[in-house]
């Protein structure tokens, strides 16, 4: 909508920052998760959450997104509340969970084909071929990835990131958990040329991020 | 249109690659039906009066055991979250998923239907009314019975639970669709209790999807 | 150490209002109930037809018209909650649902106590008693559905949306049932005789119906407070009530201790 | 006073059980919510002031650390 008056998304989201949070409030199991949180991330942006077990750090993401409900506060892309530009939102948004979102009996492709469909993303069966061959995936693309080992599906998930190309936003709950150093020299390397080509990350780590990057802290406590 | 028609195709994908488990409610069905004759003794003329009633009841039950896996695979492997955060309204989402449950585990339900009025010793003019209430009464269970199944897909036992709550809910159907078959026993028109049916499965098409929809994000929490 | 707690002033204000409004609720409501019953028992006339059996129409007709009325306050509170977000109005729902299953559980074995001396059978299918029933597994529905949640929260909106889709029903089932009823059996045996009652008896009866609402408002009251503790319990305002309250019932304590 | 004696009341014109029956059950249920009901709010209170000690006793163990 907002394209097609002649504001590209990659203007605005430099004229504007990315996203940003309000005075969030997190409740949970009614535990006061964390209080006024606020942060404004720009593109090129990195917010790194961190905190120990049970701080609400998966809480939070999922709240950014809309999948937590808030208890108070906002959260604003582009400078407009989120609940009001949902589809806008969620055009340019790559998720990444605790919950991969593949389904077991179905094999890679299939998994990446409905996924781009359900995005509304226009990708070839082989564009889904070449990315899973930079995931070192060759050969197990079409078999379910029931029958995949861990790391291997969560490489077939990371695939979104590549096959994605319009998202600006990119959130990632415990990214490089089960993956090989190969899988995290990969993911490192794409997530360092989606934020140099301007996009906003948000991502959580128990260990210390292995790269050089200027990035924004956001450090959750646990709260008894 | 292209992200419905891709959900479609996915879950009837799937519910090729589930048959087993499709098949499951069927039998159960099956078996409930042939049971009464069984229990009460094969004499044709009570068959044929406690039959609509059986065929029903066995109807929302087996119903009930199919629904649960509803939404249960995608929420447990987040396949649920990816489509919260796709461009496709998540109304539509949860209508295309209980149409495609419809079609693929209460469809065949039906087509059982001739064998188990022979069964039941049910005349033509009753199996007609029974094809016909069952034709428009199963979406209904599907419709709200999803809105239950939305709730407590996060709930590890959600058996049990879903029947409590489901059961009072589908009364007035029960109530409607055997008497209309009845009706149609003793050659009455039952067109009055067609139109009850058809008004409340309209009723729902138009709120349940909002109502799964919501229920749905609650259980995301 | 509290200062990370938002001011949430809303469910304290609550608290406060039931604890005022409770003893006047809790007071009025017995009384008027023991007044109200032993009127209806001991002093209003018997019925021509039915004798002294009839009493029971004392503890039938308030416990009946309550449960369908407490099924429809649960799901206008469901209803305000889930509309404009409000985290009360969820407590409140889930107080009421038990004082509900509990006043149609009653309606439902006075019923069957008045159907046995009357009808010749504790249990008749009959439309009203039949709505009745059902009316119990909707409450013990939302119920359980709470319960079954262990985030509060989520679980009032779950049981919300099913109170909401129950009282859509509610009206449903009453007819479909009553319509059911007049289809399988003459509703001959029904016919109690319903003339206009007698002021000496109805009088007793207006009294009853009031009692019992001022007692499942108490009961109510109570179980919302209860419910906003159970909510709130690691709020400051919660510590320091409690705090209060056991100062409160130390110095009593310790005289009755030298006494 | 509709009935002439104790026994009269008690026997309800033959109706007795009955209606004892549904008072007794009926009032007996509202008691038993009543009850249940005040008891939690005791427990709840109970609840919180044993959270509350516990409370201090965390804030005391972190203030004294415990010497080698």
């Amino acid at each position: 909508m907002l394209s097609s008056r002649g504001f590209s998304i990659d203007r605005l989201r430099v004229i504007l920052g990315v996203l940003s949070a309000h005075n969030l409030s997190l409740v949970k199991n009614d535990r006061l998760l964390f209080d006024k949180v606020n942060f404004s991330l720009d593109a090129h942006g990195l917010l790194y959450v961190k905190g120990p077990n049970g701080a609400g750090k998966t809480s939070l993401l999922r709240a950014l997104i809309g999948l937590h409900e808030i208890e108070q506060g906002e959260v604003h892309f582009l400078q407009a509340n989120v609940l009001d530009c949902k589809t806008l939102f969620h055009q340019n948004l790559v998720y990444f969970g605790h919950k991969l979102g593949l389904n077991l009996r179905l094999s890679a492709t299939e998994n990446l084909d409905f996924w781009c469909k359900q995005q509304e993303q226009i990708c070839s069966i082989d564009t889904i071929y070449s990315v899973l061959t930079q995931l070192n995936l060759v050969g197990l693309e079409d078999i379910p990835v029931a029958h995949l080992s861990a790391g291997q599906q969560r490489r077939v998930a990371l695939a979104r990131f590549w096959l994605k190309e319009s998202a600006c936003l990119w959130v990632l709950d415990e990214p490089f958990t089960a993956l090989d150093s190969n899988g995290i020299d990969l993911l490192t390397e794409k997530i360092l040329s989606f934020l140099s080509s301007g996009g906003a990350v948000v991502m959580t780590s128990h260990q210390e991020l292995l790269f050089n990057y200027p990035k924004q802290e956001l450090v959750l406590e646990y709260r008894i | 249109m292209s992200p419905i028609i891709a959900l479609f195709k996915r879950d009837l994908i799937l519910a090729y690659h589930n048959r087993a488990e499709l098949m499951q409610p069927m039998m159960f069905f099956m078996l409930v039906i042939s049971l009464f004759p069984l229990a009460v003794g094969p004499n044709a003329a009570t068959l044929k009066i406690i039959g609509p009633g059986v065929i029903w009841v066995a109807a929302i039950l087996s119903s009930l055991l199919g629904l649960e896996r509803l939404f249960r695979d995608d929420f447990q492997d987040g396949s649920l979250e990816q489509m919260i955060l796709s461009t496709t309204p998540l109304p539509a989402i949860a209508l295309v998923k209980v149409a495609t449950h419809w079609l693929t585990s209460i469809l065949p339900l039906i087509c059982l239907s001739p064998l188990l009025a022979v069964f039941l010793h049910l005349n033509e003019a009753m199996y007609w009314a029974l094809l016909v209430t069952l034709l428009l009464g199963t979406p209904l269970l599907s419709l709200i019975g999803a809105i239950a199944v939305a709730l407590t897909v996060g709930l590890n036992r959600g058996g049990v639970l879903l029947a409590l709550l489901l059961v009072p809910i589908f009364i007035p159907l029960l109530i409607f669709a055997t008497s209309a078959v009845d009706a149609a026993a003793m050659e009455l028109p039952y067109t009055a209790q067609l139109a009850f049916i058809a008004a409340m499965l309209l009723f729902a098409f138009a709120l349940a999807p909002f109502a799964i929809a919501y229920a749905l994000k609650v259980s995301q929490n | 150490m509290w200062k990370w707690l938002h001011p949430y002033a809303k469910p304290e204000r609550s608290y406060q209002l039931c604890q005022t409004l409770l003893p006047w609720f809790a007071v009025l409501g017995g009384l008027s109930l023991f007044v109200g019953t032993m009127w209806g028992l001991a002093f209003a006339p018997a019925d021509y037809q039915q004798g002294d059996a009839f009493r029971i129409i004392y503890i039938h007709v308030p416990s009946a018209i309550l449960s369908k009325s407490l099924y429809c306050t649960m799901a206008i509170a469901a209803f305000v909650g889930l509309v404009w977000q409000v985290k009360t109005a969820f407590m409140a729902m889930v107080a009421v649902a038990p004082v509900g299953a509990m006043v149609t559980f009653v309606s439902l074995i006075t019923g069957a106590a008045w159907g046995k001396p009357m009808w010749g059978t504790w249990w008749e299918w009959d439309a009203r008693m039949t709505s009745q029933l059902i009316l119990l597994f909707l409450f013990v529905g939302v119920m359980s559905l709470y319960k079954s949640f262990e985030d509060a929260q989520q679980g009032g909106k779950a049981a919300g949306v099913m109170a909401m889709v129950g009282i859509i029903n509610l009206p449903i089932i009453h007819y479909s049932v009553e319509w059911w009823n007049s289809l399988h059996q003459g509703a001959t045996i029904l016919k109690m005789g319903k003339p206009s009652m007698a002021p000496d008896m109805l009088w007793p009866l207006l009294l009853c119906i009031v009692s019992w609402v001022l007692v499942s408002s108490a009961i109510f009251l109570l179980r919302l407070q209860n419910e906003i503790v159970r909510r709130e319990i690691k709020r400051p305002w919660v510590v320091e009530l409690a705090l209060q309250n056991s100062k409160q019932q130390a110095p009593n304590n310790m005289s009755t201790d030298r006494g | 006073m509709h009935f002439a004696s104790m026994n009269e009341f008690v026997a309800m014109g033959g109706y007795g059980l009955y209606v004892w029956l549904s008072f007794g059950l009926g009032l007996l249920s509202v008691a038993i919510l009543w009850l249940s009901s005040w008891s939690t709010k005791k427990r709840l209170f109970k609840q919180v002031l044993r959270e509350q000690v516990r409370q201090q006793r965390i804030q005391q163990a972190k203030q004294q650390p415990v010497k080698p």
